[in-house]
């Protein structure tokens, strides 16, 4: 490949880019190139500036200094039309589609001239079935995206690219909210789109689809760029390394007794958000230390299931019991009044506030039975309870008044675990719990959780990252269509398998020999 | 003081013009306020006072603009109190040297030596084109549109009611509010669906009926202001307010030192040439000698005091 | 073009933005004046003559400015749970109308135990009136701008039949208005012979105590969570539809407040005009103390200044009066755009 | 009459259509403006200048038509201020919507002062007539109702196709109602959300200013304060109603308009000398609400309706 280096100009050339916020340096003077059919892996801890970077590659912020050539072309700075024009495609780490719209009118959006008198639907849709075929992208160019999972998502936002001709595909985290099937089907059209003459930039925690898909690999750390190497030549634990800037090591689980079922649910129906399914007779007994692992493609349940644990669902049928008191008057306070620990899915919407700052976060959920009397509140307890967190999780931060929306996910995410393993729960929720966290962060959070497991709380992991599920978890489930799959014990199952079932073989029989 | 003079204060001898200004809760343009600018701005041309005015202010505002006039310098505060009765003449308690003609439904305060008062009492002037309209009116069904059913709107109302029924007893009246004084496509909403209704004579207290009644071809009555110049085809009569008489009579009182609380009521009576009834105009001829004989020996009477018309604040209904 | 956020705005930048505001305003009244024939150097010291050049206008401006204080805590404490309640001049004439049916002679007590059970019923008349569109935005998920809005129409005309109905004064002669407060009723004047009443301290107080709930107080973080992320406060245990309730009865007394002070202290009785559009202004004025309750003390005067200065210049200089609502207009549209660039910086990217 | 005479004549209807036309102006107007993305509470005083510059344009000469752009083009003029403010700078949709009805009010009010300093009753002009059109003017019922209205009435309905059309057929129109949902998703498509939006404002607010101008050109024939009278209040209660679309904003504003033409009519009725005139007068406003509850539920509210867009924010 590097003959090919030579051999070709490359198609996009970054040079001493340098982007600061403030006093902060985002991008610190960083520099690479591109060439046609490479896919470079852009590598980095949370906030080390990667997102930063892309942006300004796709022209949405403009860089304090340095330069971006594309085909040789210089591309004119802060002006995401001139990076479209110029056939660079991103997909954003947060999507970027309009709910109330098709699927065909999100990618035609901006396409097409505003003065033009009106839109070429049926030549569109004609284009997105062509290319949707040609790269195994199946979506249905008429359906609301507001409607769609968040793997169809994905795939709008790739055909919105591709339509665009886009020869330059910038990919940030692409594969944070997939499952793994979806990542699989991910890397077949990203494969056959690279055949054809792509060239990719992506970024991902996620150091084996990094090993898997990449040709090369750039590491940023606090902003510079810190290492480079070819993908062939290195390895996960050396890429984790270099990203963190020392040795990682992941927690090791001991083998222990169950001890008593904490929580049970018998027969327990629910009715699901939306158009995402309920519970149908689940079944399930959570025992003290243990992690229970809920594996599953997202949208099969998960959701209610959490929704029922965390105390903002009824079941409509069936048996909720806590210590083996059943449950029947049932809100967030009470479940947390009971010991049950929540980490939820989505921890900017749901898990904080995001202009809160770090004290109001962290008391969130207490603040009334803690750090209040008569309904006045003590700011300086709940101040010094912040601290607290703040030094015993690890959470980097400028101090507790900083507004938790200016942390990155993993410090984020580590305030939400202490406030949540602070009430010392006998029952723990974790929703989901590293999902875009990088390596670090990753580690720290599981050694937490299983902690707990050995002090005796009892952890439902909720996962699609099969990896994770099968590492941790003592037992492990699976959730498919809102039904449960009976309990595995740990080591009794291969990924393949579990995968089978996730895929919803396997519940016919059960169905027919109860 | 109690009731007496206001102290002479020099205006009298002097020939300076009065200061003069008006407070108005509406702008100049509506019916009732313009009948009181006009007689300011007349008599500013005369030479007997220079005229400013405040329109358009708000109830609460105006006890603060009485008294920034008050400290101003002005000799004569005129305008419409019916909404701040009470702080108004506190106000003016506490500037017994100007003098206040107020627009009130109260009676003057002994106590208050300055504050006089008066109100639009032209219902001598509406009971005559009442009967106009009775005469005029085939279908005998006449249409009467009204900002709000407050006491000035009411009497003349009944006062034109009665009118109409000297000439036609069984003659029906649709009434109306619309419940706003300046909403003259709201006003001609409101007379398109009476004229639907079978009317074919429209009160027109409020600006817009003319327009539906010269837009449908029938005729219409006219209140406080004379609009035949703007409706020739439509207008037939209209009971005119006059403002001077009672303007008037207050400069007099004032450079003779003699200004006192008083009810200046009667001098929009039609005796006083504070009403009247408009020239026919283009209508000349055009209305039945029956109703001109009625018009001519009940203006006789009204003018020896023979007659009186009822006065009836209470509010009108459909019939 | 974008907007950065300065880290530590300097004194002179903080400063500089409100200062230029005022004068801009003052330009383009100055501006109009001269169009108007006025004298266009006379303007700025004809405006603060008016607002502040006696112990009247002083006062003058103060009462003006205690309706404003009282609709814009009840805007800012429902805007901050993110309630948009643009129904507080109906809220306003809830009070208002209370006010009339129980300060008429209804209560024949003394004035004391009187005025704070008239206070009380007021408050609560707000707090029912807003209290609907509330539910029938938890419940319904019916859009609280256009229900509160409408609401203004609906009470506004309610009020109206009160007035020519059941309220009328049977010694009013006629007029649609209520019959007098007794004078146990009335909240009496904090110096005799100037219109200032104790309506504005206790819309002082208000603020202050508005302020202690936001800031030390559970409700007051509930609200505040609520406002930010109702999804977030529900996971955390919040009962946020008990939360909004309970705003919109904080948000309705407040403004109800204000139909009881204009009342009791100022007017004595109830017309159909007692208020110049406060619940309208009071949104400004919340949104200028960026809902702050003691900001809104301080915006609340500026706007009371403003106009009553402005009200009185356009007398002096013998030029239309709707001159008053121009620079009120102006100052506050200026206002708010200074208060955004003292904090931020414009990029061009 | 009874009720159901009244409901079945055609001067009922024509009525309604009347005294919607300018609900339905302004009511297209706001429904722009919230599509992509801006509440526009200029609405009330946008009407108002808006009816006394296309009023004033004609008394001072132009024809008819003359004045309907001169009141779009004083409507703009706010707009762009409106957009200003609320769009690149980010200022609260609230306070710079209050600000600017307080200001083209006040600003209008004053100029009418200024250049008629003298009238006592303001002069009239020669307004916009009723275009009977031919054939189906003479459809029973139906004829009379719709078809001999003024061509301001006409156009205000070929307004409600033309949204429509713009909004949902056109890449403009996609643009601007992805602007109202996900201004990000614009943004990634390399358009300006702040031209979009700026946009909306400003043309949204020329219309809302034509629908004031309805009332001095076409209702009526001469400028009042206060003539505008809440109805720009009542607009922003429209395109909720109408669920942020076109089609079901413009039968909103015609059933609050039947309803309007419906209370002046039964206040001649023998109900109406019984029951008290506001609670006539309230019924449009009642059945809004009754309505807005019954089809809450579906509603699709532009998600991005009152957030503002900021380049530099994430
Ligand atoms: N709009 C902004 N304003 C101010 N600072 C910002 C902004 N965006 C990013 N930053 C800063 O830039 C740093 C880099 O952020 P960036 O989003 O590029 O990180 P990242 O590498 O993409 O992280 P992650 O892995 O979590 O996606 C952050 O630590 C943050 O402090
Ligand atoms: N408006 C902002 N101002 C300052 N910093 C910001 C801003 N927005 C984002 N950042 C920074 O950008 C970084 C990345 O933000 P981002 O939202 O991508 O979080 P993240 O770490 O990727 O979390 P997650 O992976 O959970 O989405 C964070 O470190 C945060 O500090
Ligand atoms: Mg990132
Ligand atoms: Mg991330």
């Amino acid at each position: 490949m590097s003959a090919r280096d030579q051999a070709q100009p490359p198609v996009l050339r970054l040079s001493n880019i340098t982007k600061r916020f403030g006093a902060l340096c985002a991008n610190d003077d960083v520099s690479f190139s591109l060439a046609k059919g490479e896919v470079i892996a852009l590598l980095g801890e949370n906030g080390a500036g990667k997102t930063t970077l892309m942006n300004i590659l796709f022209g949405q912020y403009s860089a304090d200094a340095g330069e971006v050539e594309v085909f040789g072309q210089r591309l004119a700075p802060g002006n995401p039309r001139a990076a479209l024009d110029a056939g660079v495609g991103m997909v954003h780490q947060h999507f970027t589609l309009a709910g109330n719209l098709t699927v065909w009118e999100n990618i035609v959006l901006g396409t097409q001239a505003l003065s033009a008198p009106r839109l070429r639907a049926r030549a569109v849709k004609a284009r997105i079935a062509d290319l949707s075929k040609r790269f195994h992208l199946p979506v249905d160019p008429d359906a609301k995206v507001g409607q769609l999972s968040v793997g169809e998502r994905q795939r709008v936002e790739i055909l919105k690219a591709l339509y665009r001709d886009a020869r330059i595909l910038i990919l940030d985290e692409p594969t944070a909210v997939l499952t793994p099937q979806e990542s699989d089907a991910l890397f077949a059209t990203l494969r056959e789109a690279i055949g054809l003459g792509l060239s990719v930039v992506f970024i991902s925690h996620k150091l084996h689809e990094v090993m898997a898909i990449s040709h090369r690999v750039l590491v940023l750390r606090h902003g510079r760029l810190v290492a480079e190497r070819a993908t062939a030549d290195t390895s996960r634990e050396e890429l984790a390394a270099l990203m963190v800037g020392g040795a990682v090591s992941s927690p090791k689980i001991a083998p222990m007794p169950p001890g008593p079922a904490l929580m049970r649910l018998s027969d327990v129906s629910s009715k699901g958000e939306g158009h995402a399914p309920g519970l149908q007779s689940v079944t399930l007994t959570l025992h003290g230390g243990q992690i229970t692992g809920l594996a599953g493609v997202s949208g099969n349940g998960q959701g209610a299931l959490s929704d029922l644990i965390s105390g903002l669902a009824m079941p409509s049928a069936g048996q909720l019991e806590i210590a083996g008191d059943a449950i029947t008057n049932w809100s967030p306070r009470r479940a947390l009044a009971r010991g049950i620990g929540r980490i939820p899915e989505d921890r900017h919407h749901t898990g904080t506030i995001a202009d809160f700052d770090l004290t109001e976060n962290a008391v969130l959920e207490t603040y009334t039975r803690d750090f209040a009397r008569h309904g006045w509140l003590d700011w300086a307890a709940a101040r010094a309870h912040a601290e607290a967190l703040i030094a015993t999780y690890d959470v980097r931060c400028p101090g507790p008044d900083t507004a938790i929306r200016l942390l990155s996910g993993g410090n984020m995410q580590k305030l939400i675990l202490g406030r949540v393993l602070e009430t010392k729960p006998r029952i723990i929720l974790a929703n989901q719990p590293v999902r875009g966290l990088d390596i670090g962060a990753l580690n720290y959070v599981h050694a937490r959780l299983a902690e707990a497991r050995e002090q005796g709380a009892a952890v439902l992991l909720i996962s699609e990252d099969l990896d994770e599920i099968i590492t941790l978890s003592d037992v492990i489930h699976v959730i498919s269509q809102g039904r449960l799959s009976p309990a595995f014990a740990r080591g009794t199952m291969a990924p393949e398998a579990l995968g089978r079932w996730m895929a919803g073989d396997g519940f016919a029989e059960v169905a027919h020999a109860s | 003081a109690l009731l007496g003079a206001l102290p002479a204060r020099g205006w009298a001898q002097d020939a300076k013009p009065l200061k003069v200004a008006g407070i108005y809760t509406v702008p100049v343009e509506q019916q009732w306020v313009s009948r009181i600018h006009l007689a300011a701005l007349a008599a500013q041309d005369r030479g007997d006072v220079s005229y400013t005015y405040s329109e358009n202010t708000a109830n609460t505002d105006y006890p603060r603009v009485m008294r920034e006039y008050a400290e101003g310098g002005y000799d004569l505060i005129v305008g419409e109190i019916f909404g701040v009765e009470q702080e108004a003449r506190e106000v003016a308690a506490d500037y017994p040297d100007v003098a206040f003609l107020l627009g009130s439904s109260f009676k003057p305060d002994a106590e208050i030596g300055n504050l006089s008062v008066f109100d639009n009492y032209i219902q001598d002037a509406s009971y005559l084109s009442g009967i106009i309209a009775g005469s005029m009116s085939k279908s005998g069904n006449i249409g009467m549109v009204g900002g709000f059913p407050i006491p000035e709107v009411n009497r003349l109302m009944h006062a034109f009611m009665a009118g109409a029924r000297e000439m036609n007893p069984d003659i029906t009246f649709q009434v109306a509010f619309i419940g706003s004084w300046f909403d003259p496509p709201k006003a001609k909403e409101t007379a398109y669906a009476m004229i639907e209704n079978g009317a074919d004579m429209l009160y027109a207290e409020r600006f817009g009926v003319s327009d539906a009644a010269k837009e449908k071809g029938v005729l219409a009555i006219g209140n406080v202001i004379d609009t035949q110049t703007d409706y020739p085809d439509t207008v037939v009569a209209s009971a005119l307010w006059h403002f001077e008489p009672t303007l008037d009579h207050a400069i007099e009182q004032i450079r003779a030192g003699s200004f006192i609380a008083a009810d200046y009521g009667m001098f929009s009576f039609m005796k006083e040439g504070g009403c009247s009834l408009a020239p026919f105009g283009t209508f000349e001829g055009k209305i039945p000698q029956e109703a001109l004989d009625k018009v001519n020996a009940q203006t006789a009477a009204i003018k020896d005091g023979s007659f009186v018309v009822e006065i009836n604040d209470a509010e009108p209904k459909s019939s | 073009m974008r907007l950065e956020p300065i880290a530590n705005p300097g004194l002179a930048r903080r400063l500089a933005p409100p200062a230029l505001a005022i004068a801009g305003s003052f330009l383009v009244a100055s501006l109009l004046a001269l169009i108007a024939g006025g004298n266009p150097f006379a303007v700025f010291g004809a405006i603060l003559k008016g607002a502040a050049g006696s112990k009247f206008a002083l006062l003058e401006t103060l009462n003006r400015a205690t309706p404003l204080i009282f609709t814009g805590l009840a805007v800012a404490v429902a805007f901050r749970a993110k309630l948009w309640n643009i129904g507080a001049e109906a809220q306003l004439y809830a009070g208002a109308v209370v006010t009339v049916m129980l300060g008429t002679g209804a209560l024949p007590w003394p004035s004391l135990p009187l005025l704070v059970v008239i206070g009380v019923a007021a408050m609560l008349a707000g707090a029912l009136l807003l209290l609907i569109p509330a539910l029938l935005k938890t419940r319904f998920g019916v859009d609280e701008v256009v229900t509160t809005l409408l609401f203004n129409f609906i009470f506004l005309l309610f009020v109206s039949y009160l007035l020519e109905g059941p309220l009328k004064d049977p010694m009013g002669m006629g007029w649609p208005k209520s019959a007098r407060l007794i004078p146990e009723a009335r909240l009496p004047r904090i110096i005799d012979g100037l219109r200032l009443h104790w309506g504005f301290v206790l819309a002082l107080i208000s603020a202050l105590v508005l302020w202690v709930i936001n800031t030390r107080t559970t409700l007051g973080f509930e609200m505040r969570a609520v406002g930010q992320n109702a999804e977030a406060a529900r996971f955390a245990g919040i009962p946020v539809t008990r939360v909004i309730l309970k705003t919109a009865l904080l948000s309705g007394g407040l403004a109800a407040l204000a139909g009881f002070s204009e009342v009791a202290g100022l007017k004595g009785s109830l017309t159909l005009d007692l208020s110049p559009g406060y619940g309208y202004t009071g949104i400004v004025v919340a949104m200028l103390a960026l809902l702050h309750p003691l900001g809104v003390v301080v915006a609340a005067l500026f706007v009371a200044a403003i106009f009553v200065g402005a009200d009185a210049m356009s007398r002096a200089l013998g030029v239309p009066s709707y001159l008053a609502d121009i620079m009120l207009a102006s100052a506050l549209l200026m206002m708010v755009l200074a208060i955004l660039l003292s904090k931020f910086r414009v990029v061009r990217d | 009459m009874d009720l159901i005479d009244i409901l079945t004549s055609a001067a009922f209807w024509a009525a309604a259509i009347r005294i919607a036309s300018p609900l339905i102006f302004a009511t297209m107007g706001e429904l722009i403006c919230e599509r992509a993305g801006v509440l526009n509470l200029g609405i009330e005083g946008i009407m108002v200048a808006g009816a006394f510059a296309g009023w004033i344009a004609v008394w001072a000469g132009l024809p008819l038509w003359g004045g309907v752009a001169v009141a779009f083009a004083a409507g703009m003029a706010f707009g762009l201020l409106h957009a200003t403010l609320s769009v690149p700078f980010g200022l609260s949709q609230h306070v710079v919507g209050i600000g600017v009805t307080l200001l083209a009010t006040s600003l209008t009010f004053y100029t009418y002062r200024v250049v008629l300093p003298e009238v006592s009753s303001p002069p009239k002009i020669e307004a916009f007539q009723p275009f009977e059109v031919p054939i189906l003017s003479h459809i029973p019922l139906i004829g009379p109702a719709f078809f001999a209205q003024t061509p301001l009435t006409y156009a205000a309905f070929l307004l409600v196709i033309a949204v429509a059309l713009v909004l949902y057929r056109t890449p403009l129109g996609l643009a601007v109602r992805a602007a109202g949902e996900n201004p990000q998703a614009v943004a990634a498509q390399g358009l300006s959300v702040t031209a979009i939006r700026m946009g909306a404002v400003i043309v949204g607010s020329g219309f809302m200013a034509v629908g004031g101008a309805f009332l001095t050109l076409s209702a009526f024939d001469s400028f009042f304060f206060d003539m505008v009278n809440g109805r720009g209040w009542i607009c922003i209660a429209l395109v909720v109603f109408g669920a942020w679309k076109p089609g079901k904003a413009l039968l909103g504003a015609v059933l609050f308009a039947a309803f309007d033409a419906l209370q002046i009519r039964l206040q001649q009725t023998p109900i109406g000398a019984v029951v008290p005139y506001q609670l006539f007068l309230m019924m449009p406003y009642i059945l809004s609400i009754l309505a807005l509850v019954l089809m809450s539920r579906r509603a699709e509210v532009p998600a991005a309706l009152m957030v503002t867009f900021n380049k530099g924010e994430r």
